[in-house]
């Protein structure tokens, strides 16, 4: 399944504005924590894991769903969420921990709720399958056609929950898919020095569903992959599970200096930008730069005003803590 | 005279559950042993005969999958009923029901809910040791966004299950063992009562005075009201009369129906088979003592299950359980001691 | 790997103490409770999961190991304990909740530990396979050869805990091996409801280590199979996973009507019985019908001798349920 | 005058670890991130350079199966220190600490201890949200068979690890992020103590009285103990003498040592930052409640975590959180009733 011209350029556009979502955040996540390094001051305190160098997945992906289809991400969801397409100004608000965000600042980066997408993310690894498969399910029991997509990092895939999920999913036959973002780390800790077989996509066989490994973290074959997964979903044929090989260029969480990194590894990587060789690759097949140009020009536009809009949005007031926590 | 339906608490759960299905399509059971075999505890007999297999759903054992599957359903309108089989299995899918069911709600600044209900047996006395016959009632209180509650008879029962099937939020039922109404687990007879065939709704945010009294108050939720009432009985006799309240809930917890019992009384003691340290009792005893306007007869007190895992053999298990015998002596002493002040 | 005949001996020698333990069980268990069936009364109050069918498992792999070696079970341990040689009037006698039982009465029939043998169980499905790659590692660390076993049933092989151990014993190449007994339930759940595979042992490719599937609940396959295994996790060469073909012969639990099984399953579970097999298949082998006989007496007067010494042990003083919470 | 060496708790503790690695090589580290990376949270920076990587085992994220192998190592004798990176993840591996680790010397009857420590990172202030920033003290020193220790300073950081690691039982040594020492978290500069080189046991069952004084008790553990003592100082300058209590433990709780306390100031505020309802807090106003010759000049008081999930908004986390203007707050309130009375 290859992605036409105009799902080419919506995946580049959706790279384009989640690398600079990110861009935005490493700035403002520095401000108040100068000259020491506090996690918890500025206006973004706390743990920030970004996405630089997964957007492939993130778009290969999403570029099959529908509002009506369900995506769980994990703790480093803003590519997920981006391609999912969450309201990005509420999305920076939540970021910001403003009153007008998703949740109203009570979630945080690595609880991003939008209902009207369908998206969610959790923080503990490998949790957010089981409500990937429910949303599959629910799908399923109303005949409607939806599917659910479970992103996971490749560490997750050591979690009981992946086993337990893929094997359930299996059994009921629920229109889901399973993606796995091999960054190759799970914060310091290599694949290899964690997983017991190369790739994780072979472990499909234990639930009697087909895996995938997509390498060289290319928006093109993702999409290709992803859509015949997304479509075995739809069509009612039951769950896939792809892993794609991908690359982290920044650190686990803002302020890891990666010293467990071999030496040289990490400028290795970031030669293999994907957005840059996506637009690359674009160029040759002769879509003109000005095009890529605007398409970028707009996307960071958008992705500006989003953090404009959430910087300018009120804090919320403390009793706000208090509400939400019962329907 | 009213023609009474004695049912058990299984019989009266399964009921509330199968006239939410009848007319609630988003309703649906699942767990381990549910479908077939009507529940291990009998709470789903005949509903798969009814429902089929798409609504009553065999999981394997698979906790974390399903329970998280579930929270996924609710968030997407549909209201799953989900049975974790005891209770002390919670410690392979907590995360499940703590940090995605219990704040689903909140994370999304309540644009998801999480209509879900986790049934779940506790409590021993019957041999099953340590792993199979904890109550952990404070565990699942403790932690914020579930409501907890625990049926003591199959009225009860049944008007919970409706009500918790009906709330938006995730709630943790908890079922007795010794009220189940299973034949071979034995059952306290007060627990097995009339029912009516409709349905109705109890509130779960109310504790219930099962027994009025003025000279103290005994708290005990699920079995251990049973042993107040049978304390309270026999209290009666030597001119003590005991108030008896049915906490029903622990989350949210009903504080002021405590208090202002208390507050008549002037003497308090929580009954509950949890264990001891950081337990319900605690909770109850806290409440009362950080009123500023309590005037108190005796030392507060609680009855619990001691901070040791369950023994197997009876001899240790009974001695070690709550009964009714200690909250009689405990209660004739404080309020012996309290006659001397 | 075959065995010897002194071994072939040994493992009908242990099948039948097994088997003649599980009947005084189902004799002694009742007492008490009738004419209503009330699990709470009699001299074996709780649930009670026997073993019957499942002997081949235990004596076929126990039989590689000595007292050294590490075995975790499950909530159905007897043949398993017996097997691996657990003192059979403590176990007795702890199984009647006595002071001189395993652990004097506080642990019961789920909660066998006896640590001559290194023989200990849990009743939580799969959680006894973390504690089996410990005993290996602990091994593997201080430079001795003993191996380690972790049983489950095929239930537990959807337990988030199968697949954690399995990749982390093949990731630290643990010498365990992890045997499952497919009884084809786990409670009334018929395993095709429950696992996506027909075969347990087709996951062993998800953690890189040898998978075998061994047919018609045959000691003698058993043996030379978990020869194999055993003899590999000794040399140091890793982990492996066994998936044997059981039968149970009696309820999931005493007083399991086992109305979930399809008409006539059961009758024909009977014909199965490995005992008389495998009686069978030694007297075609020549031993004569007498041996046998004498060996089946030696065994059942151990076993008898054993629920004697139970009975008349005195029971625990109710002040023990406070000792050895904390050693 | 004595030479001061000032250090971390995460300095403290590594080197707590690496003194009982280097005398018994039954003694070793596991967990994610503790080896290359030297933990998260630094506490075991340095180990894997002197012990190498059969000693210092990065895992998989595999909680259930690495912290199940550490009981199993136990059982053999060894002495495996984990760790469970934050708290809040206990939810996906809670049998094995509660149902094997807790139980083993139990359902053995003595035969087979667990030797093991369970080192984890709580509580939150640093705006990391809901499933990031939970002390879950109660949780732990709910169930029975495990030790619940909590150091509020690099001393006792030290001593306690030791002990932790000497003790035949399983000990959940939790340690608190804003206490850590990481300078990306900030740090109460009060919780970087002098620590002598060598080794030092600190016992696990003792409450430790950090100021006397003889107006109002005040309970903390790891974080609200500095939260108490700037309490206590401000209290001070009004003429209140608090006295402080840091309770090292929560499982063994110091009973006495608290109602001592009591006993001679007749007030008591217990301060702690997990969740309110049954909470540390429950469980030391009801052991004071249940005496039955204290003398009390107020009502008890609890100051603790509200039952909801961790907000992220530093406006709403920080309001919600212990902090000292609430323990004066209600310190003078309580004292000014009393007067009244
Ligand atoms: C159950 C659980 N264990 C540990 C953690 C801490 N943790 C957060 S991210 C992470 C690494 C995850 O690795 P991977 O799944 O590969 O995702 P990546 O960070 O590479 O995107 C870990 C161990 C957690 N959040 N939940
Ligand atoms: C985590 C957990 N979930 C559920 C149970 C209840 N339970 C006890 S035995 C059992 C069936 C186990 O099936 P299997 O693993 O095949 O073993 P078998 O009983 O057939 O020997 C179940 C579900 C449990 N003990 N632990
Ligand atoms: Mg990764
Ligand atoms: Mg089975």
């Amino acid at each position: 399944m290859k992605p036409l011209q105009e799902q080419k350029l919506w995946m580049y556009e959706k790279m384009v504005e989640s690398r600079h979502f990110e861009d935005l955040i490493k700035r403002a996540y520095f401000e108040g924590k100068q000259p020491v390094f506090n996690m918890a001051k500025g206006p973004l305190p706390g743990e920030m894991h970004l996405s630089d160098g997964q957007e492939p997945c993130a778009v290969g992906v999403c570029a099959h769903l529908a509002p009506q289809d369900s995506v769980t991400a994990t703790h480093r969801p803003h590519h997920t969420a981006i391609a999912k397409g969450v309201n990005l100004n509420a999305m920076a608000s939540e970021i910001f921990g403003r009153a007008n965000g998703l949740s109203g600042g009570r979630g945080g980066h690595m609880h991003l709720f939008d209902k009207a997408v369908n998206f969610c993310c959790s923080g503990i690894i490998a949790q957010g399958m089981g409500p990937a498969v429910g949303a599959a399910m629910a799908s399923k029991l109303r005949g409607q056609q939806h599917v659910a997509v479970a992103f996971i990092g490749e560490g997750a895939a050591n979690q009981g929950a992946f086993h337990e999920t893929l094997n359930l999913a299996a059994v009921w036959n629920a229109p889901v898919v399973f993606v796995i973002e091999d960054n190759a780390y799970g914060i310091s800790v290599a694949k290899r020095a964690a997983t017991a077989i190369e790739r994780n996509a072979d472990r499909a066989v234990a639930y009697g569903m087909p895996g995938v490994f997509v390498p060289g973290n290319d928006p093109d074959l993702v999409f290709d992959v992803a859509g015949e997964a997304v479509a075995r979903a739809r069509a009612g044929e039951g769950p896939s599970l792809i892993e794609i090989e991908t690359i982290r260029l920044e650190g686990h969480f803002m302020g890891d200096a990666e010293g467990y990194r071999p030496e040289g590894e990490k400028d290795a990587l970031h030669a293999r930008d994907p957005i840059k060789l996506y637009r690359a690759r674009l160029e040759n097949q002769d879509i003109p730069p000005a095009d890529l140009d605007k398409i970028e020009q707009v996307a960071k536009q958008r992705v500006s005003a989003a953090f404009e809009h959430a910087r300018q949005s009120p804090a919320p007031v403390s009793e706000d803590a208090f509400t939400t926590v019962f329907a | 005279m009213e023609k009474k339906r004695k049912l058990t608490i299984a019989k009266a759960m399964s009921e509330a559950i199968a006239l939410e299905m009848r007319t609630s399509p988003e309703v649906l059971v699942m767990g381990e042993d549910i479908a077939k075999l009507g529940g291990v505890f009998g709470n789903t007999q005949g509903l798969l005969d009814e429902f089929g297999p798409d609504r009553v759903r065999d999981t394997p054992i698979s906790e974390t999958a399903f329970i998280g599957t579930a929270v996924g359903m609710a968030a997407a309108g549909m209201k799953p009923v989900v049975e974790l089989m005891f209770v002390d299995f919670f410690g392979v899918c907590m995360d499940a029901i703590y940090n995605l069911a219990a704040k689903q709600s909140y994370f999304s600044g309540g644009n998801v809910t999480c209509p879900m209900v986790l049934m779940t047996s506790v409590g021993g006395g019957y041999g099953d040791a340590g792993q199979h016959s904890q109550a952990l009632f404070a565990t699942f209180g403790h932690l914020p966004g579930l409501k907890v509650v625990i049926p003591s008879n199959a009225y009860d029962a049944k008007g919970m299950m409706a009500a918790a099937i009906s709330d938006p939020n995730p709630v943790v039922f908890m079922f007795h063992k010794a009220l189940q109404g299973m034949g071979w687990l034995g059952t306290v007879p007060r627990s097995i009562t009339h029912v009516p065939e409709e349905r109705y709704t109890i509130a779960l945010d109310h504790a219930h005075i099962v027994r009025e009294g003025r000279d103290i108050t005994l708290v005990g939720l699920g079995h251990t009201v049973h042993l107040a009432l049978d304390a309270a009985a026999e209290l009666e006799g030597e001119g003590i009369e005991a108030e008896v309240i049915d906490l029903r809930s622990i989350a949210p917890l009903d504080r002021e129906t405590i208090i202002r019992s208390v507050a008549k009384t002037g003497a308090l003691i929580s009954v509950d088979d949890d264990y001891h340290s950081y337990g319900v009792g605690a909770e109850i005893l806290a409440n009362v003592a950080e009123q500023d306007d309590l005037h108190l007869k005796a030392p507060l007190k609680r009855i619990s299950y001691p901070d040791i895992p369950v023994p197997f053999a009876p001899e240790m298990e009974h001695a070690v359980l709550p009964n009714a015998g200690k909250i009689v002596t405990a209660a004739r002493k404080l309020l012996k001691e309290s006659a001397h002040v």
